[in-house]
């Protein structure tokens, strides 16, 4: 079932290459979009059955176990969310004038591509195919990124593409350095095989495996956005369509994380303990988390803001991979799943607020909860969420890990963990709280939410984040633990 | 014969040098393509090699590419885009040309230095490339860092894919011939991609010096 | 008995569910919502009240009550209640009662005006969050519902939205009290990393904890819930919370939510940690010590009344931390006696100020609701438009005050007790630190008199001050009715103390204290307390009777010598000028001037005076400004905030340059020193 | 029975001394200034010409300001059964301690600072606030002084400090007792708003604290206010002399006479402690209304250095 996911994107782009009406590629992209959702839960409820899956054909290039599912299907739920509010969004963009009818084909064209590469990026077993794919995602993005054609999208657009092409070109070394430690012990086609190299980590060549994770560590880290190679995330987050944000920051970071994360298990296993590759993890991961608290404190721009915090999540999953316990690794998993929900919202609403406003100026704001009575809501109730506030299902994750780091021995890094998270509430809530209250001064602006359908798209995301926090679907726990199960090679 | 993968090793670094001395435009493109030139030699005496051992024809089929793509077809590219955007003579690089070509040197020893752990388990030969591959992909880095232009930074991007290709070619063996087809493609996107935004760039800015992408900050 | 106890207080939950959701169901019909929600509250409070009363008298000690797990690890709802729960639910239950009865008549103002069913909502998930914080047996449940509890009260801080200071206000209650959260947590987290376990397995800790490590979770505690109980310097939150909120809620926040801290530092230090040092005492000594004084004398410059109640309970806060701070320090000394006895103190402190505080801020709610101001300056005269509300206030301000017969005597009575029995064989060291104490309670005392009689006289008292002073009319029934069952219970367990006393021993029993009532001879009436020492015996009962009996016979006394009482109504002595008209009255600034310029370095009060005219010797008019800053705010917070802004403004360009080269150089660098560490490995 | 003759005792005699003391004192000032002066007893005369008086009421005042001034005498009568003029008859006492007695004393305060603010008199008010200031800064003297007198005798309760006091031979010979002696005499000033804290005998609005907060009174008000005050005064005088100038211990023989005997010592005692203030009043001069504090503030340190030394010295007095 699971081969049909990267065919669905590829079909969908064709059939928008040869519709021409606005409306029929709507419809499409709803179409693709639920398919891939079917596909997707079709394919977890097999997983969570009967474990990993591999394809024959293609050489077998194919393969999906618990982890790239989890993944996977965070971005296709994204996905379909996006795409929902997509409709309404662009619809919006025309009818204020920003963007041509025209521009909705290029819009959808690059949009399943993008989807199209992250689904390669999950389902391939090859280190070298999923780096493809990767770095595939950054080309596909860049022009989402400067879809505004404006300057400032562009100049994002340009970082955005350069920082990354060189950060995961620093991967492909790191990717080659595998390879070149799987010397004599598989053979050349086996030599990528993740799952090869899996079985037989215990012979591989350490110390290059080392300088491999380490490479593929800023690699990859770049894409995830960790802290010092974070530079261009908030450049490119608040400079694309807000739905393309919600992309980016929910599910782009999480595949790039990915990415991390099957190094990362290889290179513990082959070392016997997580002390190398924990160290550099817990301290990219504080590095991060400090570097986004700084950032939050004084924010002008909302959007900006919500990238920043994106990076404090990312920092604080690899944080949970650096602690390498069970119970840090279910946190960080879980953590995925409630940041990329959570951080979709906000980053959906918050293009609801642009599209009323049409400001990123926070002081420009005032009095949301008046104007858009359910973004708003949603928006400040997830900005409590992103910041880990009970009864939100981030606080749940953020309590497994923090508890992980405190019975792992690293008191004090929790300790430190614990207060940076006060701190980027405070943060938080110091610059960002003003612009949902007060009078409206516009009186241009008529009180009444835009885009119903992408308003929904949110209200069902809220009430999952809110109902998540304490109450999680038991299938899905299920398939966290046989993730972390396939982590820590238990 | 792997002498001469040894010394085209040596020559790429070297280039990789050169380019950083270079002070045009033009001339980097130049430069660009005379180490492209080398490492479809190498790909191509590698390619012969396996042909030889193993009968494999990828190896001469990747040769083959680069001489398609990065002799001929990229420089061109290059060139046309650059002809197209506007240009005037200033000083493009941040530090002037000792202090650059000198960091570069320091990065090469860095590099071996680093590179000292795996000493033991890796045959000299192979670390002797693989420290001169890894210097030139730090050095495009460099590249990158030390040029304003946007086409500058286009060539040290490439520069850290020939960095990438050399180490590929490590030894005997190459890599999957499918991971290095898809590597190709990628680079051709990116290429383009990068061009296309430059042709923007030089639209809304009149200018493409990356020093003035500055406005998103914060 | 108790299986009663259980079944109740598991209805009354459900009961305030239910509320909440006719609450969120009746967004239309918001008359029926405001009606219906209210009596429900009523309902399940005094079930509420009955079920920790027979706990309380059932002399079990902990009842489990719900216990559910969730699939993620670590979350799960277990609520259990002992006596010391039991006790706060039900100083929790008699206020909300009053408050529901209050609020049916306060919220009818807000009917069309605000969205009545979304403050319901709120209303009750806060009380009901309470209540969780109050029974939660499980660290992570109790800092789930600790935050919920916070976020749910931030809300209705910011009810008002509109209003600029309701915002502010809620930002820094938000702010603080998350912060302070964070604190909490690490103190939780660290226990757990030597117990492996988040059950208030009471005592387990103190056994495998190091020293060390106990003083640094006591600090984390202390903090954490310093913080939210308003403990000076930590308190700034609270004079600017409290007002903004609506009157009910104040009444709330500062009888039960600040009380939730207390509840904490009980429930945590002694029974979790287990105190072995005195210095964690004399800390919370000191800081009591600190807080009554300083917070009253900052009440006694407030001119908006709800920000001088709220400066008042930082008073409060301070005694009932003095008596904390003896408990503890007589714990680690191992004196069990006056611990408990201490504790008691403590505890009914905590009690009486839920009656008389929620008493007063449902008075100021009142006020505004006949007067549409809060401002002292511009009230007066109100106790012949409300009488009631008036006498009231009146009686609360007494009994705040700590003035026989109410009940604010008795705890500080007991205080001074526990001080007593603590001197007459405490170490040197320390009897310095209980006279402070001792001094500090009498000083507090007095001001606070001082700053209740300014609140009294020139609201209540004197000529109407402005206009809508004027036009004020005593307040709908309800609101006095929920007024009078306060005053009633003030006065009653301010008379019969035993009453109260009875019910707070079994919590000092339970937390290993002995219990100090067996210790209660006498009768039923008169509190007895034969310590080492010679007995002290006070009955406030018997002196209001000689009370009573005195006025009677002065009065009779007068009719006999002086005959029949003729009395004549003339206009107050204008010195022969013409008549007095209000603006010639002593204003709440003057009147509290003295005491300002005495303190002055707490305050570092400020003046402009502005003549307007051509000559400064006949100006046609004097402007007089008067300001004060405290010392907390411009010394300790707004040099860090602005350190911190300062920091993160420059940082945030230095790192962040928008130069695509610095940015290709971190990574440069990143990747170099990592390569240099795996060198170096 | 006991108590009731002890309540009637000390009732009929506070009452009966009361005015007197003011009578006294206001004689020796006349005397002091060349003048012949009133009767010591005029003021029972002032008393019955006051109740006999109509009353005139401000009709800005409410029921506060007429039920005050019952209020405040009814306080201070209470007050007084708690300070036994006699120990003779101190064997059985009714409930309470000096904290009681403080905060009894502290409801009549209450009422007068508010029923100052009733008329909307600016007299009023600033008699109440300056009281407010002066009772709150005297207050931590009051207690700490007792607390030391409490912790000597290990009680609260003053007719068992009194009984203890007797046996610990003169108290004025050891520095603690000294040192609390001094704190209570400025605290009796304060309290009995004497020169150099207040003066009773000017209407002067820069001078007057108590009698700014009486001035609307008129008829039995003012009577009972004026009497009130007088109550008061005399429980401070009498904790001063039977605590620090105990007689009874000499007083060897029982019964009625011994009861009489004591209290007429006492009477003497007061007489000579009226005269004695009265002759502070005449050499010194009333303080500013901010240097009060200083004065507050050297009782206090004189009632702490007490408790101090007591503490230093191993509390070794019981």
């Amino acid at each position: 079932m699971g081969f049909i996911l990267p065919i669905i994107p590829v079909i969908t782009v064709l059939l928008l290459f040869l519709t021409r009406k606005s409306f029929l590629q709507h419809i499409i992209n709803l179409l693709a979009s639920g398919l891939l959702v079917i596909g997707a839960l079709l394919l977890t409820y097999k997983v969570v059955n009967q474990g990993s899956i591999r394809y024959g054909f293609l050489g077998g290039i194919f393969y999906v176990d618990a982890l790239s599912v989890i993944v996977l299907d965070i971005v296709i739920i994204i996905g379909l969310v996006t795409s929902i509010y997509s409709v309404g969004y662009l619809q919006e963009e025309i009818r204020q004038e920003k963007i041509r009818p025209g521009q909705i084909k290029r819009y959808y064209l690059l949009m399943y591509s993008f989807i199209f590469t992250m689904v390669m990026a999950l389902t391939v077993n090859n280190l070298g195919l999923m780096w493809i794919a990767i770095e595939a995602t950054t080309l596909a993005s860049a022009f989402l990124v400067g879809f505004d054609n404006n300057k400032y999208a562009l100049e994002a657009a340009w970082k955005y593409v350069i920082i990354c092409s060189v950060g995961i070109a620093i991967a492909f070394l790191g990717i080659i350095l595998f390879y070149l430690s799987a010397r004599g012990v598989l053979s050349e086609s086996a030599a990528l095989d993740w799952v090869a190299l899996y079985e037989n980590a215990k012979s591989l060549q350490s110390p290059v495996l080392r300088l491999a994770f380490i490479f593929i560590l800023v690699g990859f880290g770049t894409k995830a956005g960790l802290a010092p190679m974070h530079t261009w995330l908030p450049d490119a987050h608040s400079q694309a369509p807000s739905p393309i944000s919600a992309l980016l920051s929910g599910v782009l970071l999480n595949s790039a994380m990915y990415g991390i994360i099957r190094a990362l298990t290889i290179v513990n296993c082959n070392l016997e303990n997580n002390i190398f590759t924990g160290r550099l993890l817990l301290a990219i991961g504080i590095l991060s988390i400090l570097t986004a608290a700084i950032f939050i404190m004084t924010q002008r721009d909302y959007k900006r803001l919500l990238a920043y915090s994106s990076i404090e999540h990312m920092g604080i999953i690899a944080v949970a991979m650096g602690v390498f316990t069970p119970l840090a690794v279910f946190g960080g998993l879980l953590h995925m799943i409630n940041h990329s929900l959570t951080k979709s919202m906000l980053f959906l609403s918050a293009g609801n607020i642009l599209q009323k406003f049409n400001t990123m100026q926070i002081s420009k704001i005032k009095g949301v909860l008046k104007i858009l009575p359910f973004s708003g809501t949603a928006f400040l109730l997830g900005l409590f969420a992103i910041a880990g506030t009970p009864p939100f299902s981030i606080f749940s994750s953020e309590i497994n890990i923090i508890v992980a780091l405190f019975s792992g021995g690293s008191i004090w890094i929790g300790v430190v963990l614990v207060l940076l998270l006060a701190v980027v509430f405070a943060g938080i809530v110091a610059s960002l709280f003003r612009m949902f209250y007060g009078e409206r001064d516009q009186e241009t602006l008529q009180p009444g939410e835009i885009n119903k359908a992408g308003t929904g798209a949110i209200v069902v995301l809220l009430i999952a984040i809110t109902l998540g926090g304490l109450f999680m679907p038991s299938y899905v726990i299920e398939l966290i633990y046989q993730a972390q199960g396939l982590i820590l090679g238990i | 014969m792997l002498e001469f993968v040894k010394i085209l090793s040596v020559l790429i670094l070297l280039s990789a040098f050169v380019l950083m001395g270079n002070k045009r435009i033009n001339s980097y493109i130049e430069t660009f393509r005379v180490q492209s030139l080398f490492i479809a030699l190498m790909a191509g005496i590698n390619g012969i090699i396996m042909l030889r051992t193993e009968g494999r024809f990828d190896l001469l089929a990747i040769c083959v590419l680069i001489l398609v793509l990065k002799v001929i077809y990229i420089p061109g590219l290059l060139h046309r885009t650059y002809a197209h955007v506007k240009y005037e003579v200033e000083k493009d690089f941040i530090l002037n040309i000792p202090i650059l070509i000198s960091v570069c040197s320091g990065l090469v020893v860095f590099t071996y230095f680093c590179l000292g752990t795996l000493s033991s388990i890796i045959p000299n030969s192979i670390i002797l490339q693989l420290v001169n591959s890894v210097s030139v992909i730090w050095i495009g880095l460099f590249f990158m860092i030390s040029r304003k232009k946007a086409i500058g930074q286009i060539i040290g991007f490439l520069v850290i894919e020939n960095g990438l290709f050399v180490t590929t070619m490590l030894g005997t063996e190459g890599m999957p011939f499918i991971v290095d087809l898809g590597l190709f493609i990628d680079l051709i996107t990116a290429i383009l991609i990068m061009g296309i935004l430059v042709f923007r760039i030089n639209d809304l800015f009149d200018s493409i010096d990356t020093d003035q992408l500055n406005k998103l900050k914060g | 008995m108790l299986f009663y106890a259980a079944y109740l207080f598991k209805s009354s939950l459900i009961l305030y569910i239910l509320a909440a959701l006719i609450a969120l169901l009746m967004t239309k019909n918001q008359k029926t919502c405001n009606i219906l929600v209210n009596s429900i509250c009523i309902l399940s409070a005094l079930l509420g009240a009955a079920a920790s009363v027979l706990k309380l008298t059932s002399g079990v000690d902990t009842l489990p009550l719900i216990q559910v797990h969730s699939v993620v690890p670590f979350i799960s709802i277990s609520m259990t209640i002992d006596n010391l729960s039991a006790y706060f639910i039900l100083a929790l239950s008699i206020l909300v009662c009053c408050v529901s009865v209050y609020s049916l008549g306060y919220i009818s103002s807000y009917i069309g005006q605000r969205n009545v069913a979304l403050f319901y909502f709120l209303y009750t998930t806060f009380i009901l969050s309470m209540i969780l914080v109050l029974t939660s047996d499980n660290a992570i449940f109790f800092y789930i519902s600790w935050e919920v509890m916070s976020l749910l009260s931030y809300f209705l801080v910011v009810f008002e939205s509109e209003k600029s200071e309701s915002q502010r206000a809620g930002k820094l209650y938000i702010i603080m009290t998350h912060l302070a959260t964070a604190f909490l947590l690490v103190g939780f987290m660290i226990i757990y990393s030597y117990t492996k376990s988040f059950d208030f397995g009471l005592g387990s800790a103190a056994a495998i904890m190091p020293d060390s490590i106990k003083n640094i979770v006591f600090i984390m505690f202390l903090i954490g819930f310093g913080t939210k109980a308003g403990i000076i310097p930590l308190h700034i939150w609270l004079p600017s919370a409290h007002p903004a909120a609506p009157s009910n809620i104040s009444a709330l926040m500062s009888g039960i939510m600040i009380k939730t801290a207390i509840y904490g530092l009980i429930r945590f230090i002694p029974g979790c940690l287990g105190v072995e040092h005195s210095w964690w005492g004399i800390t919370i000594l000191a800081l009591g010590i600190v807080s009554a004084v300083l917070g009253v004398a900052y009440a006694l410059m407030e001119h908006n009344i709800k920000r001088l109640l709220a400066f008042s309970s930082v008073e409060n806060i301070g005694i009932i931390l003095i008596g904390l701070g003896v408990c503890f320090i007589a714990l680690a000394q191992n004196n069990q006696l006056i611990s408990s006895l201490a504790l008691t103190a403590a505890l009914l402190h905590t009690f009486n100020h839920a009656l008389f505080k929620g008493g007063l801020f449902l008075g100021a709610g009142s006020i505004q609701y006949a007067a549409h101001t809060r401002d002292i300056e511009k009230l007066g005269g109100l106790i012949k438009k409300m009488p009631l509300t008036g006498f009231f206030v009146l009686c609360f301000s007494l009994a705040i005050s700590a003035i026989v017969p109410f009940n604010g005597f008795i705890s500080e009575w007991l205080a001074y007790q526990s001080l007593y029995a603590f001197m007459i064989n405490g170490e040197t060291g320390l009897n310095i630190l209980f006279i402070l104490a001792v001094a500090a309670l009498g000083l507090a005392g007095a001001l606070a008199a001082a700053c209740f009689v300014k609140l009294f006289g020139f609201s209540f008292l004197g000529l109407s001050r402005s206009e809508q002073a004027l036009r004020a009319e005593e307040v709908p029934l309800s609101m006095n009715i929920a007024m009078g069952i306060l005053t009633f219970l003030c006065l009653l367990s301010g008379l019969f103390p035993l009453v109260a006393l009875k019910l707070i021993d079994p919590v000092t029993v339970s937390l290993g204290g002995s219990s100090i009532f067996s210790t209660l001879r006498g009768g039923f009436l008169i509190v007895y307390y034969p310590l080492e020492a010679a007995g002290n015996t006070i009955s406030p009962l018997i002196f209001v009777i000689f009370l009573v009996i005195f006025i009677a016979l002065i009065l009779l006394a007068a009719r006999v010598v002086g005959g029949k009482y003729l009395e004549r109504r003339y206009g107050t002595w204008d010195c022969g000028f013409e008549a007095l008209n209000s603006r010639m009255q002593y204003s709440a600034t003057g009147y509290a001037k003295p005491i300002k310029i005495v303190f002055r370095i707490l305050f570092k009060p400020t003046r402009q005076v502005v003549m307007e005219g051509d000559s400064i010797y006949h100006p046609d008019a004097i402007q007089y400004k008067t300001s004060y800053t405290s010392i907390f705010v411009k010394y300790l917070y707004h040099p860090i905030l602005l350190a911190v802004k300062d920091f993160a403004k420059i940082t945030k360009y230095k790192i962040q340059t928008g130069s695509i080269h610095s940015y290709l150089l971190y990574i440069f660098i990143a990747v170099m020193a990592m390569m240099l560490y795996n060198r170096f490995l | 029975m006991n108590n009731v003759i002890y309540i009637l005792v000390q009732i009929v005699v506070i009452l009966a001394v009361a005015p007197l003391v003011n009578g006294i004192n206001r004689k020796v000032k006349a005397l002091s200034q060349k003048r012949k002066g009133a009767p010591p007893w005029q003021m029972y005369f002032d008393l019955y010409k006051l109740l006999k008086k109509n009353t005139v009421v401000s009709n800005v005042s409410s029921w506060v300001f007429k039920a005050a001034p019952y209020i405040v005498f009814a306080t201070a009568l209470a007050g007084a059964l708690l300070v036994p003029v006699t120990s003779k008859l101190a064997g059985s006492h009714i409930p309470g301690d000096f904290i009681l007695l403080i905060y009894i004393l502290a409801l009549g305060r209450f009422f007068m600072m508010a029923a100052a603010l009733d008329t909307g008199s600016t007299f009023g008010g600033m008699g109440s606030s300056r009281e407010a200031m002066i009772s709150s800064l005297i207050e931590p003297s009051i207690l700490v002084s007792l607390f030391t007198l409490g912790l000597i005798a290990r009680s609260f309760s003053l007719p068992e400090i009194i009984m203890s006091v007797q046996n610990t031979g003169i108290p004025l010979s050891n520095p603690v007792y000294i040192m609390v002696f001094l704190a209570m005499v400025i605290v009796l000033i304060a309290e009995a708003c004497r020169i150099p804290v207040d003066d009773p005998s000017t209407h002067l609005e820069l001078t007057m604290i108590h009698e700014a907060m009486i001035l609307e009174y008129s008829g039995r008000h003012l009577a009972f206010m004026e009497y009130g005050a007088a109550v008061k005064q005399l429980i401070f005088m009498t904790l001063l002399v039977n605590i620090f100038l105990p007689t009874d211990q000499f007083i060897t023989l029982s019964g009625l006479l011994a009861v009489v005997l004591s209290l007429i010592m006492y009477v003497l005692k007061i007489i000579v402690v009226a005269m004695v203030i009265a002759m502070i009043e005449i050499k010194t001069v009333k303080l500013r209304l901010f240097s009060i504090p200083n004065l507050a503030a050297l009782a206090f340190i004189l009632a702490f250095l007490g408790i101090l030394q007591y503490f230093i010295l191993g509390g070794g007095y019981a």
